[in-house]
């Protein structure tokens, strides 16, 4: 069979030069947030660092849940290695005093090792099977943070951990973090946005969509899947090393089961697949709580209702998959590609 | 030893009655929707204020049979509950992803916990005691009366339940929605019915466990479901979810595994692995099985070669 | 994704009709949309003079409609069981009648009534589909390619079961690729192509229509034998 | 090219594939054809590597597919088309066609993600998946949504997808299943248009038609075992072949006498002639 | 969309502090949903009433005081942004923050960058560690709470063996590993010293094995409800060792729960018990008539608490300002209804008190 490549047309895709109106509307965001963030009061700048966080966590997350389409319930594990991290290197709990870049890689890398070691033995299961021993490790992460004593200091926690410097800059107010947030969403956001448009995101849209069929078309899938796990699982380190840093203080409290839910919640309610629902899925489920404060002890009971009305309404996610620069263009120029 | 080791067994028959009991409700759900119900253990805390009120309000506190009249309301009130959750969270869903009707039943979970507190109050309830009380001394290991009622009343509720499944023909016709709904309403089942019973009777069953549970352990929370809901979760998924007499065993295996864990892993590890290790224990092993038996103790196999597998996500 | 386009079709009672037609032509989402799993976009179905567009599948069942679905679909329990979940009460005969009947009509089901249906084989995997839609006294009764996968001997089986069961006053509509045997049993038949209807007549004069032969026989020529 | 090598396969108790052996040349195309439940689609299955082999070998030139991963046998040159359509239905058509060209190995794919080079390859696996559709016709297609498309089009696409990697062996399963005669026409050209002399095709199909008018060599399957193989002309006027499609002449006699006996008791419609709805 | 919620939220946030710019504010923050609201919320009720009592008699410099009331739900990611909340509350001029030793350390660092002065119900040791000048603890921290009771063991019941349990939790390990320390060093021997969950109601297995130790003490470092169901069961399982338990304990939800099994179990509690003093009787009474129910294990404690803060408040010069309350509060010289309130420069309590309870006919009665 002859080459079709040789027989290569010009690319017709018609969209990709009229792409930059929208990435540079989206690009609008985070340099808005820069210019807004700092002028708020501490209290909505510093739930603004939390959706941030969260957004972040959310992207990571989608890797595994929206792209590979295996539901993790344990993603909070990864997390709390990144936070455990900072609070071992940088405290005095061992009297360790890394610098901040180099654990924010430590942390993270440590997390990715952890999803590969996850990732091997859990990758045959399937469907519900993978949520549960997912959900097992999890638990079975923050059990061995409140019962190994001598170095996570159990669930005393880690108290007055290092204050972060970063190249000479200090991170310790809300204000700090939003700039470095600001900057993790955008690498993170770019990150998750390059794999989704390459080979890998194509393998893993493959295996969410038929594993079989993916196999059949030469993907392997359990080191696609691992791939996912341990990048997956890069991000939710960092995210832990900047919230023990934002903290100061870590302990297994913070790594609950009902953490890893909210995270699922923050992609699903947002629109699985999508790196922008994860953007909208963190800010309602952040804010929401905060919102309902004024109605004390009916706090949780409505914020359950809302959720359960939520998924009722949009139980694909507020945001389509598709939903991007060339999806807005197409509806707002109205012509087919 | 022999004394320690019946009454060790003694005490995980016990515990793993009520995760059974539970693990049901879990199971039953699953088999038929692929859901993970996670409404269910608030469910089972709502069972048990409900019958707590109940017995309040006939007076029968503490009264073994007037405790039978109290599980009996208690179920049907609870089975109805469970039925109005999935009508108006779940059904609306189906057919959309797997994911949603979950993080429904998540926040139905929230809304449920929440009702039972704001209604029930915060405070631990002192619970009366529906079982009766005494003991009896065998070999040096002591058994209470309410052990022995509770693990009864589990076996019976059980036995029920199993032979309500497998020898009436509205249990048929569940197993037959259970296996394939669609195929079941082309022989003229309406799959609503039998979902709908499968809600009625999974939280009645859990309402009784919660009833037995704080009877025998004397006190009512309302955050109590989360935890022992997780457990008999694990139990379901032991036992091979989906399966009735999987989830049976489950409970049991699993109040076995948690109630040796705590007594001889101190002592096999030389105090190196305490008592606290007891969840990781259990979580490992549910892993291990898992990994090889990846559908549970006696959960169906589904090989490869026979499924067509389309994402669930 | 649009796939029947207008099709009229008529059942007389007591009449078995035919639905041929290619892989993918629309045979089966027809019976679906007349058993009520699909729902027909446009358009109306009567059943005994009644409008029951929109009604579902067990609805159907119990107005007299019997589906045996492609690939039989049995459930994994018992040949028993499986009859029971077929059963619909309160259309005039007991269970325990109808089961006889059923037993009489496939004498082997009833020398295995307690053996699990997943491990019968294909062909008594069929017979326990038939029956368990027998159990619902239909008027019309749907079967979907009952003769896929099985051995002639047992082909012919099925299809004396089905003139049988045609003989005793139940309407039937089959969906098959074994045209053969269905020209021989059906009354009428319908030929189907990319959801259309192609063409329609008594089967005799299908059967005697070059260009039938040519588009649907699986022959091997035009020359074939008949 | 491809060549079972006395393969069997049990499901059970029960042989759905005894002892077959026959060969795929490459340059021409081979049809196997058979009776439902005559074996095709698992043998099909088994070179894909979807089943496993209960005895026997199954070779691409000297590589023995029976023991490679699923996501192997791609490589080795074999791809494949569904019986039914297996897209991945959630994503773009060009991107279904690009699954099949992501790189092997988990390094270059890492490289090809976030490294320089990355992206000169993307616009080179993009251009070689915009190729592949022009010549099937898709072009105008690439970037809808694969399960939005209609079957027809769906088809045309797993073919594309098949060959886009360009295999050493295609397996064709069912392709004209559900076309009307124009895709049909069409898919006939696009197949005849792929015949080439390194590619071997392998047809199962049950359209005859197409099948007389485009194989090479036909292999007849029933009861999962070889029954003939031959050019056209020589299955047309085989006797064994045609009991197998038409099952044994006499059986029929029973159910012919029965349904004769009943249409002379039944009213039957009162029809002139046939109807033809359609030209 | 992003910016459009977080200015909802700030109009929000402008309309609560908007309603009550004219009063005084006092924040506070504590766990009064999920596990451990029964112990907020009565908690918080306490504070509730000195705050009530306070406008009473006429408020603080002619003002009245409000109470603002925040959940952390024991998270200490809450904590904070509530910690937040309140600083940047201009009218907030004090909180009593937080009631788990998790959420007050994360959460000590915001309120001392905006100088709030903050009054703690954590006990763990390490919450002042920090040394900052704004936080206060007028209770016994877990170092007291784990070495009364270990003397009384050794001393006044003779005990040579021990059986340590506690809930994995920062407090229950806490005055556990308190309570082993000071057993060991006066010559007794700990059998085991096991860790349970803190949500775990059947402790069959570990009572069996513990009864096998013979023991003669068990140490319970948890909290309610679990105190009681261990005591109680252990009990039925037949094991006559004495039981001691921390503060949580102190409340009659653990006679009614433990039943008949509590008889004998010795508590120990920073506060002398509700009837040894007119004004410990009168806070019940109050309590009950203000919330229709007994006060909390902590009621008295939220009680003390606020009052510190207002009799603070009480004196500062006006204006207030948070500086002003945080140098007066450093200076209380009161007797609160637990006992006297005198700070060390690190924020403890000058003499923290601590009592020993046993329970006798049903009712805690002072031991030491």
């Amino acid at each position: 069979m002859e080459n079709p490549a040789r027989r290569a047309s010009t690319p017709p895709v018609a969209a990709t030069r009229k792409l930059w109106p929208g990435a540079l509307a989206m690009l609008a965001v985070p340099v808005l947030l820069l210019i807004v963030g700092p002028h708020l009061p501490a209290y909505p700048l510093r739930i603004l660092d939390m959706i941030l966080l969260y957004a972040i966590l959310g992207l990571g997350l989608n890797i595994i849940v929206g792209y590979a389409g295996l539901l993790d319930l344990g993603y909070v594990a990864f997390y709390a290695i990144g936070a455990y991290s900072w609070a071992l290197l940088a405290s005095g709990q061992f009297d360790i005093h890394l610098p901040f870049a180099l654990v924010l890689l430590t942390g993270a890398s440590l997390a990715g090792f952890a999803g590969i070691l996850l990732g091997i033995p859990v990758l045959r299961l399937r469907g519900d099977y993978l949520a549960i021993v997912t959900l097992g490790f999890g638990e079975i992460i923050r059990v061995l943070m409140n019962n190994l004593d001598g170095v996570t200091n159990g669930p005393q926690g880690i108290a007055r951990i290092d204050e972060a410097h970063l190249f000479g800059w200090t991170l310790s107010t809300p204000d700090d973090f939003l700039y470095l947030l600001v900057g993790m969403l955008v690498v993170v956001f770019l990150f998750v946005w390059r794999i989704q448009a390459s080979a890998l995101g194509t393998a893993l849209s493959a295996v969410r969509e038929d594993q079989d069929a993916a196999r059949g078309c030469g993907i392997n899938t359990t080191r696609v899947k691992l791939v996912a796990f341990a990048f997956s699982a890069f991000i939710g380190g960092a995210c832990g090393v900047v919230f023990a840093a934002m903290q100061r203080f870590v302990s297994p409290e913070s790594f609950t089961f009902w953490e890893s839910l909210v995270i699922v919640l923050v992609i699903v309610v947002g629109g699985l697949g999508n790196p922008f629902g994860a953007l909208l899925g963190a800010t309602l489920l952040i804010l929401l709580p905060e919102l309902l404060r004024a109605y004390a002890d009916y706090r949780l009971l409505f914020y359950g209702m809302a959720l359960v009305i939520i998924i009722l309404a949009r139980p694909r996610g507020l945001i389509a998959r598709q939903f991007g620069p060339s999806w807005l263009m197409r509806r707002l120029g109205g012509g087919k590609c | 030893m022999g004394a320690l080791i019946l009454q060790q067994t003694i005490n995980a028959l016990t515990v793993g009655s009520i995760y059974a009991l539970i693990a049901l409700g879990y199971t039953m759900v699953y088999g038929v929707l692929r859901l993970i119900n996670f409404a269910h253990s608030e469910l089972f805390t709502a069972g048990a204020f409900i019958g707590l009120a109940l017995a309040g309000a006939l007076g029968v506190a503490g009264h073994p049979t007037g405790g039978l009249l109290v599980g009996f309301i208690t179920f049907v009130i609870i089975g109805l509950a469970g039925v109005s959750v999935e009508i108006v969270a779940y059904r609306p869903l189906r057919g959309t992803s797997r994911l949603a009707p979950m993080l429904s039943a998540l926040g139905m979970a929230v809304v449920i916990q929440n009702a039972v507190m704001l209604i029930g109050g915060r405070r631990p309830l002192i619970y009366p005691s529906f079982l009766p009380s005494g003991v009896i001394d065998v070999f040096g290991a002591i058994i209470t009366y309410k052990q022995i009622t509770i693990f009864l009343v589990a076996v019976i509720l059980m036995v029920a339940l199993e032979l309500f499944v497998n020898r009436t023909n509205l249990g048929v016709r569940i197993r037959a929605v259970a296996e394939n709904a669609e195929t079941a309403s082309l022989v003229g089942i309406n799959p609503n019915m039998a979902i709908s019973l499968i809600f009625f009777i999974g939280p009645g069953l859990g309402a009784v466990a919660g009833i037995l549970y704080s009877s025998f352990y004397g006190v009512a929370t309302f955050t109590m479901g989360f935890v022992i809901g997780m457990k008999a979760f694990t139990a379901a998924i032991l036992g091979g979810i989906g399966s009735i007499p999987g989830a049976v065993l489950g409970g049991f295996l699993l109040g076995f595994i948690e109630t040796f864990a705590t007594a001889w892993m101190p002592v096999l590890t030389g105090g190196l692995i305490g008592t606290e290790y007891r969840d990781i224990f259990a979580f490992s092993v549910l892993v291990l099985i898992l990994l090889f038996r990846p559908a549970g103790l006696l959960g169906e196999h589904v090989s490869e070669e026979t499924i067509v597998y389309k994402s669930d996500f | 994704m649009k796939v029947l386009h207008g099709i009229s079709l008529e059942v007389l009672p007591g009449e078995v009709v035919c639905i041929i037609g290619p892989n993918g032509a629309g045979k089966t989402t027809l019976l679906r949309t007349i058993s009520g799993l699909n729902r027909a976009t446009r358009g109306s179905i009567r059943f005994k003079g009644e409008e029951v567009a929109g009604l579902k599948p067990y609805q159907m069942v119990r107005r007299g409609l019997g589906h045996c679905p492609e690939g039989r679909r049995v459930f994994q329990l018992s040949i028993e069981e499986n009859l029971i979940t077929g059963y619909v009460p309160g259309r005039g005969k007991s269970f325990a009648e109808l089961r006889d009947q059923v037993y009489a009509l496939f004498p082997i089901l009833g020398e295995r009534r307690h053996q699990s249906a997943g491990r019968l084989s294909g062909g008594q995997q069929q017979m326990v589909a038939i029956g368990r839609a027998l159990m619902g006294s239909p008027e019309l009764l749907l079967l979907d390619e009952p003769s896929l996968g099985l051995a002639p001997i047992i082909i012919h089986q099925i299809f004396e079961i089905v003139l049988k069961l045609a003989e005793s006053g139940v309407s039937i509509i089959l969906v098959e690729q074994n045209i053969d045997l269905s020209f021989e049993v059906a009354d009428f038949v319908y030929a189907l192509e990319h959801g259309s209807l192609q063409c329609s007549g008594p089967a005799a004069k299908m059967a005697a229509d070059p260009r039938i032969k040519d588009i649907y026989l699986p022959g091997l020529d035009g020359q074939d034998s008949h | 090219m491809l060549k079972f090598d006395h393969v069997t396969k049990q499901f059970g108790e029960l042989a759905a594939i005894d002892d077959v052996t026959f060969e795929v040349k490459p340059g021409i195309i081979t049809a196997v054809i058979g009776p439902n439940g005559a074996g095709k689609s698992t043998l099909v299955n088994m070179a894909a590597g979807s089943y496993g082999v209960t005895s026997g070998r199954i070779l691409v030139g000297d590589t023995e597919l029976q023991k490679l991963p699923k996501y192997r046998i791609a490589h080795a040159g074999l791809s494949r088309t569904y019986q039914n359509i297996r897209l991945f239905d959630g994503m773009s058509v060009v991107k279904n066609l690009e699954v099949a060209l992501v790189p092997p190995r988990v390094g270059s794919l890492i490289a090809n993600t976030f490294g320089l080079s990355g992206r000169a390859a993307a616009e080179e696996r993009r251009a070689r998946c915009h190729a592949v559709l022009e010549r099937l016709g898709l072009a105008a297609y690439a970037e809808r949504q694969a399960g939005s498309l209609a079957y027809g089009q769906q088809k045309l696409v797993e073919l594309a997808r098949a060959i886009v990697a360009e295999p050493r062996v295609l397996l064709l399963d069912e392709p004209a299943a559900g076309l009307n005669h124009g895709e049909t026409e069409q898919l006939k050209q696009h197949i005849l248009a792929l015949r080439a002399p390194d590619l071997a095709m392998v047809l199962i199909e049950h359209d005859m038609k197409l099948i007389m008018s485009i194989s090479d060599t036909i292999v007849v399957m029933n009861r999962g075992r070889v029954l003939a193989q031959g050019t056209a002309s020589e299955i047309r006027t085989n006797t064994e072949v045609q009991e197998a499609y038409l099952g044994q002449p006499g059986a029929i006699k029973d159910i012919e006498a029965a349904a004769r006996g009943r249409r002379n008791r039944v009213r039957i419609r009162e029809g002139e002639g046939l109807t033809w709805h359609q030209p | 969309m992003r910016l459009k919620s977080i200015l909802c939220a700030a109009v929000a946030m402008a309309a609560l502090t908007g309603a009550a710019r004219a009063d005084i504010l006092i924040g506070t923050a504590g766990p009064t949903t999920n596990a451990e609201a029964l112990f907020g919320t009565t908690w918080q009720n306490g504070m509730e009433l000195a705050v009530r009592q306070a406008n009473a008699a006429g408020g603080v410099q002619g003002q009245k005081l409000v109470l603002v009331r925040d959940d952390d739900g024991g998270d200490p990611k809450q904590g904070t942004l509530i910690a937040q909340k309140h600083c940047d509350n201009a009218g907030m001029l004090a909180v009593v923050a937080n009631f788990n030793s998790g959420v007050t350390i994360p959460s000590s660092d915001i309120y001392n960058r905006c100088g709030m002065p903050q009054v703690t119900n954590a006990s763990n040791p390490k919450v002042t560690k920090a040394g900052y000048k704004n936080l206060f603890r007028p209770i016994a921290n877990d170092l007291s709470q784990g070495a009364a009771p270990a003397e009384y063991a050794l001393t006044k019941l003779g005990a040579k063996k021990a059986a340590i349990v506690h809930d994995k939790q920062a407090f229950g390990q806490g005055v556990a590993e308190v309570f082993r320390t000071n057993f060991t060093k006066g010559g007794g021997t700990v059998t085991s010293f096991s860790g349970i969950a803190q949500t775990d109601v059947d402790f069959s297995a570990l009572l069996s094995t513990i009864r096998a130790e013979q023991p003669d003490v068990v140490y319970f470092g948890g909290v309610m409800p679990a105190v009681g169901l261990f005591v109680k069961q252990a009990r039925e399982l037949g094991i006559k060792a004495t039981f001691f338990a921390a503060d949580s304990a102190f409340s009659p939800d653990f006679i009614a729960g433990a039943g008949p099994a509590s008889e004998g179990a010795v508590v120990s509690f920073q506060a002398p018990p509700y009837d040894s003093s007119p004004a410990l009787k009168k806070f019940a009474a109050d309590y009950k008539a203000a919330f229709g129910e007994e006060p909390g294990p902590y009621s008295a404690y939220g009680f003390v608490e606020a009052s510190i803060i207002i009799e603070a408040m009480k004196k500062a010069p006006a204006p207030l300002t948070r500086a002003g309350i945080v140098s007066e509060i450093a200076k209380s010289d009161f007797d609160g209804i637990v006992g006297h309130v005198s700070f060390t420069p690190e924020g403890e309590l000058q003499k923290p008190f601590l009592f020993l309870y046993g329970v006798k006919d049903g009712k805690f009665d002072l031991v030491k």
